[in-house]
């Protein structure tokens, strides 16, 4: 007789924190290290409880460095540890960017196997909770464009959990980023007990026929929105959540573009140089025969996340709404 | 120049004791009304201060970052700087903003992230800026300005304007690798920078402690072939005596200072944080009412027989005035205009950017 | 009668050169700043002669931190200054990533325009010269992809001349790359005195009518080679030297690609992420309508780049020839 | 542990003078056999190091950082290392990479970028690495090594192994943040870490004056809590002494060391650097001829009866004869195969690198 696994509602704080937990009572080489993550629990409490539970040497505050927190995470991982180094906010990364950049990221290349570096860098990321210039960026093509780096991002509870598992027992650096603006805003069932979720593989998450809309994080429910507002104009919209973006699922993509033969793609990102890209180009290399419109990109402007007038930067439903009948009506 | 002060002592230099005393030996250069100024700007910014956690809680402003418990500190180490050198502020840096000639209105505004903040609300709240003051507007990036403030010194220097940069740095933005490297690159051009750490004992959770292991932040100056002097941060005559050394010291070319100010911050970190997580209630209360600079002050004063209940009741008056006015310039100003969001990534805009502009706005 | 002016055959050393040094002596307020660009020259030697003439005021050798050089460089522009901050090898910016990436390119959008930042980013880029991980980098889309930041890469000493004073008159902070590769291998005619070459303008290095080559720096030369080759397959290549990557001449790209129906985009970055998938996007969101194959990248490999087997990594022409062919054969 | 040695002198700690001499106070503890072996390995090293110049000047290796005339500074802080222990060298460790362990074979292997490299060519000639005698194969990005220095001494710490991290900085990398930042963790974690400042006085053609303003690099510990030696890094006794004392220091869980190695490099910067543009013949000159780590080294040897012109023979045969042996095998070795390009960058190859891989090579 199979044993039940109990399921709770959670939010994505839970489902990360829970992730770590799990991972650290099962491996003791699991560790965690960051600004303000011990008695503190994490400024988002991502981390609550988990220094009481196992102590300062597994539970690290570090002084306030970026390029402390992630290369002391890099020594840690070529000596036999597996950490997950909090980053407070994504945009604070950049003091500790060359850590990612030329060590952490090319290690393993550099020595040709001799190190490595199974280690996770994880912290929210992106915009719509009025956090002004830097508590906002989404910068995700900057890690995405960084050969040795995985790149992961979910975009709810469940898959949260699941791929920050996969990411802790993983072989090479990942960076997991969380939208924060949906750590609590969207809920979803988590099982107890360990689960993975597979880096790599896209989700269908609502199935069409007219379009492919292919976001991730926080743009994924944008997505959503869009979508239902198509429906009610009787368009049939397919809409893939990538989740992972290093290695994306391009079959997953082709499949759904072949079958609808429109694209959209949604990252809430500046434009120029997106990820969006990355996407728009391979479709336009693989699929471009089985196109009826233009790819199009919905993206937020090519500017600064301003504090104030943070909504006029952002992509939103409407913008998304128009790309897709842009395309579907070419 | 003579120097007045040692550096790199283990006692904070102080000039006015914790129950309003005169130091002995310390004897302040600054005049009667000078003490006074100090003491009104204080209080001014204590209200302006109280008045954005109101906002806060209106759900109005949606971040502050309080400077309340740090004003001796701030208004004493911007009080001598000239409208010409330049202000790097870090995220609490209220009360240098005031002292250095922002507005209760643009500084309320800021907070609300209207069109008098002068950076037109760009920025989170606390991060003031004004570029006719050389205010330079923060970015939330702990540590990694003080090398432009490196850069606007050794420009002055190349120029021979005689401009003096000030930076502001909170004790654990000296953990930052930009900010050490500032240090050094200030060490040898022997820049006209000042650094003035405002240790605060705490970045959000982390202890000064768990910060660095060296005793004082001011000691760390010597790593980098210039003078640190530690100082009480909540005795504003201190603050402003020995700020008036470093900038005189700046501007005779003899080279950077690092101040290292020892305060207390009574509110959390920021509006966000929960602060009894990782500190002692008992600790607060002891620095707020025991240590506490604008009370200090005022015994001090009223010792020297500077001040009464008829000057406090007047300053408080117009303190309140002030603050009523600034509200009411920063509750009548609007929020920038929608299409500004696309305004001054670049001098002018870019073609792909009159493109989205159109896209998003139907107009260029 | 107009005045002759003289024009030398130049290397895009002796044109970097010149351009500074006819701006120092144009405006005071330009300056130099970096590791050994003093008495030393640089290490390339594109400052050599400059110390002698302009003093160390005007050309200040740094201490060894890039977060440093960048920094400053950032302060001394919003005092008046116009400096030109050179990174010994633009692998080695990463450690002042944060300040390029936070701090100028941002000063002017979180100050509402009250500070600016009139400074030129510039050094070396680009493989070919058995450089090794860490001397051959090509990371141009991690400045694109910055609001705030121009990019500009010149393939050529007379672009580079009329390119670099476009920079440093410009009154945003533009990142210079020149591809080191052809520092010395590439000679063309320089004018003596004052020119520009606007930034934001491609250049047509070829006409031709059966597909569009778009490329820029170093891989330009080797997409013209991919020219000649397919010329004598009877092939006639348009070939666009993009000059600027931000802001970038959509209009030139399309004039193009409308009239030969076929795009292929070389650059020398690693390809996922890469700036070649900014091009195929917008041609894939502007012109889908006129391409008669996919849009083909040609980059290099999902790696760093080896010492010793670096040939195996880089993009070379015949790799252009298929992906041309591969499109022109769709 | 009573300390033999006095932290942040100005003169630096040494063992032997210039001419072979024993400075009074200092009696070594190493064993004769050590002393010896210390003399061997230097004339080894340069021999290698010769080698690897001639190879440049034949166009078989593009690149070399020379280590000639740092030799005690990096074989005698190598030499008490344990297997188990790390190193993470700079771009001109040669010295220390064979005191690790190294064989000849390998190091000419590395310099012509050949399969018997452990790093299989990966990176440029002089970044010499080794997965088995955790020796990491450092990146040419000066300084951002040291906070994964830290890092795995972190984890021995944890872990409770009793490893020491021994980090290799030049002077100039004393200058960038990321130093710095792992100076100031090393410091409040008590690390087992070491911090080797190999100060050839140096920084390509930026002299140590123009580096920093500090007087000396090891005075740098204090700002960060712990202890900086200034060391005489011509006087390969002296070095491996005081490596000895950091060592188990670290060990005995005392925390992090920082040493100041004064030394002179003979070559220019690397093999593509120009030298005569920043410095003159007669500075190098001086230390060449007056103060070389291995003439010295012998003259010491040679008074204290531990060597005669029969040994030197016998030891030039050997090291004439290892070298010999490396170089063939290093020549005999093959380049890696092509498609290795695409390995390690993953543990296994991606979806999209195995696409790429069968377009160049036509196989997966
Ligand atoms: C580079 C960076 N890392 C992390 C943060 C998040 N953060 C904001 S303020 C702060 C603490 C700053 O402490 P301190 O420098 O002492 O200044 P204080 O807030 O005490 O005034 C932290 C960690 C940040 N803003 N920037
Ligand atoms: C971050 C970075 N900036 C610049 C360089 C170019 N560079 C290589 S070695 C070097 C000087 C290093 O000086 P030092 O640390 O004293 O070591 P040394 O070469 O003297 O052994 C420079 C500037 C680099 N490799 N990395
Ligand atoms: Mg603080
Ligand atoms: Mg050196």
């Amino acid at each position: 007789m199979a044993t039940e696994t109990a399921t709770r509602t959670f939010t994505m704080v839970q489902a990360v924190r829970e992730a770590m937990q799990e991972e650290m009572r099962l491996d003791s080489s699991v560790c965690i290290l960051g600004e303000d993550v011990g008695p503190r629990g994490g400024v988002f409490l991502c981390t609550e409880g988990l220094y009481a539970e196992f102590g300062g040497d597994r539970v690290i505050d570090t002084p306030l460095s970026e390029a402390a927190i992630l290369g002391a995470g890099l020594g840690m991982a070529m000596n036999g540890l597996r950490p997950v180094a909090e980053i407070q906010f994504i945009d604070f990364l950049f003091p500790g960017y060359d850590q990612l950049y030329s060590e952490i990221a090319k290690m393993r290349y550099r020595s040709a196997g001799m190190f490595k570096v199974p280690m996770v860098i994880r912290g929210p990321y992106g915009g719509g909770v009025r956090g002004g210039v830097y508590h906002s960026q989404s910068p995700e093509e900057l890690f995405a464009h960084v050969p040795g780096l995985k790149v992961v991002i979910p975009s709810n509870p469940y898959d949260a959990k699941g791929l920050l598992i996969s990411a802790i027992r993983d072989e090479d650096p990942v960076v997991f980023l969380e939208p924060k603006r949906i750590y609590r805003a969207v809920k979803s069932e988590v099982p107890e007990g360990a689960y993975t979720v597979p880096i790599g593989k896209a989700k269908v998450v609502r199935e069409g026929t007219d379009a492919t809309l292919i976001s991730y994080g926080a743009m994924l429910h944008v997505a959503l929105e869009a979508a239902d507002r198509l429906k009610n104009e009787g368009k049939n919209v397919e809409v893939i959540d990538l989740r992972s973006l290093v290695p994306y699922d391009g079959e997953a993509i082709l499949e759904s573009v072949k079958k609808t033969g429109h694209a959209v793609v949604v990252v809430e990102a500046p434009k120029l140089g997106s990820f969006a890209n990355e996407i728009s180009a391979f479709i336009a290399e693989k699929a471009i025969e089985y196109l009826e419109g233009p790819i199009m990109r919905v993206a937020s402007i090519d500017a600064s996340v301003p504090y104030n007038i943070e909504k006029y930067y952002l992509p939103n439903a409407d913008r998304i709404v128009q790309a897709t009948k842009k395309t579907l009506e070419f | 120049m003579a120097a007045p002060f040692k550096p790199f002592t283990d006692t904070p230099i102080g000039y006015v004791d914790n129950d309003g005393s005169p130091v002995a030996k310390m004897k302040p250069t600054l005049s009667d009304d000078q003490l006074k100024r100090l003491y009104g700007l204080m209080v001014l910014c204590r209200a302006i201060d109280d008045r954005g956690y109101i906002m806060v809680r209106q759900g109005r402003a949606g971040f502050l970052a309080q400077t309340a418990g740090q004003e001796a500190s701030q208004i004493g180490s911007a009080f001598f700087l000239e409208k010409r050198d330049w202000i790097f502020p870090s995220h609490r840096e209220l009360g240098a903003a005031l002292t250095k000639g922002m507005t209760p209105g643009q500084l309320l505004a800021h907070v609300l992230g209207k069109d008098l903040d002068p950076a037109k609300g760009r920025n989170m709240p606390s991060h003031y800026g004004d570029g006719e003051l050389h205010i330079v507007s923060p970015s939330s990036t702990v540590g990694n300005k003080t090398p432009a403030a490196v850069g606007v010194a050794m420009a002055a220097h190349i120029k021979k304007s005689g401009e003096v940069s000030m930076c502001y740095i909170g004790d654990g933005a000296t953990s930052e690798g930009d900010t050490l490297a500032a240090f050094n690159l200030a060490g040898v051009f022997k820049s006209p920078v000042i650094f003035a750490v405002q240790n605060n004992q705490y970045a959000i959770s982390i202890d000064a402690k768990h910060q660095t292991a060296s005793r004082t932040f001011a000691e760390k100056a010597a790593a980098f072939g210039f003078d640190g002097y530690l100082v009480d941060g909540n005795d504003v005559v201190a603050c402003a005596e020995i700020t008036k050394f470093a900038i005189d010291r700046a501007r005779a070319g003899e080279g950077p200072t690092l101040i290292e100010f020892l305060t207390y911050r009574y509110g959390p970190h920021s509006s966000a944080d929960d602060d009894s997580r990782y500190r002692k209630k008992e600790e607060l209360e002891l620095w707020r009412n025991t240590r506490d600079p604008i009370t200090r002050m005022k015994k001090y004063l009223t010792r020297q027989g500077l001040w009464d209940d008829a000057a406090e009741a007047k300053l408080q008056d117009e303190v309140k005035a002030a603050v009523e006015k600034g509200l009411a310039e920063a509750e009548a100003s609007p929020l920038p205009a929608p299409e500004t969001v696309f305004d001054h990534v670049y001098a002018t805009l870019l073609p792909h950017q009159i493109e989205e502009k159109i896209e998003i706005f139907g107009h260029a």
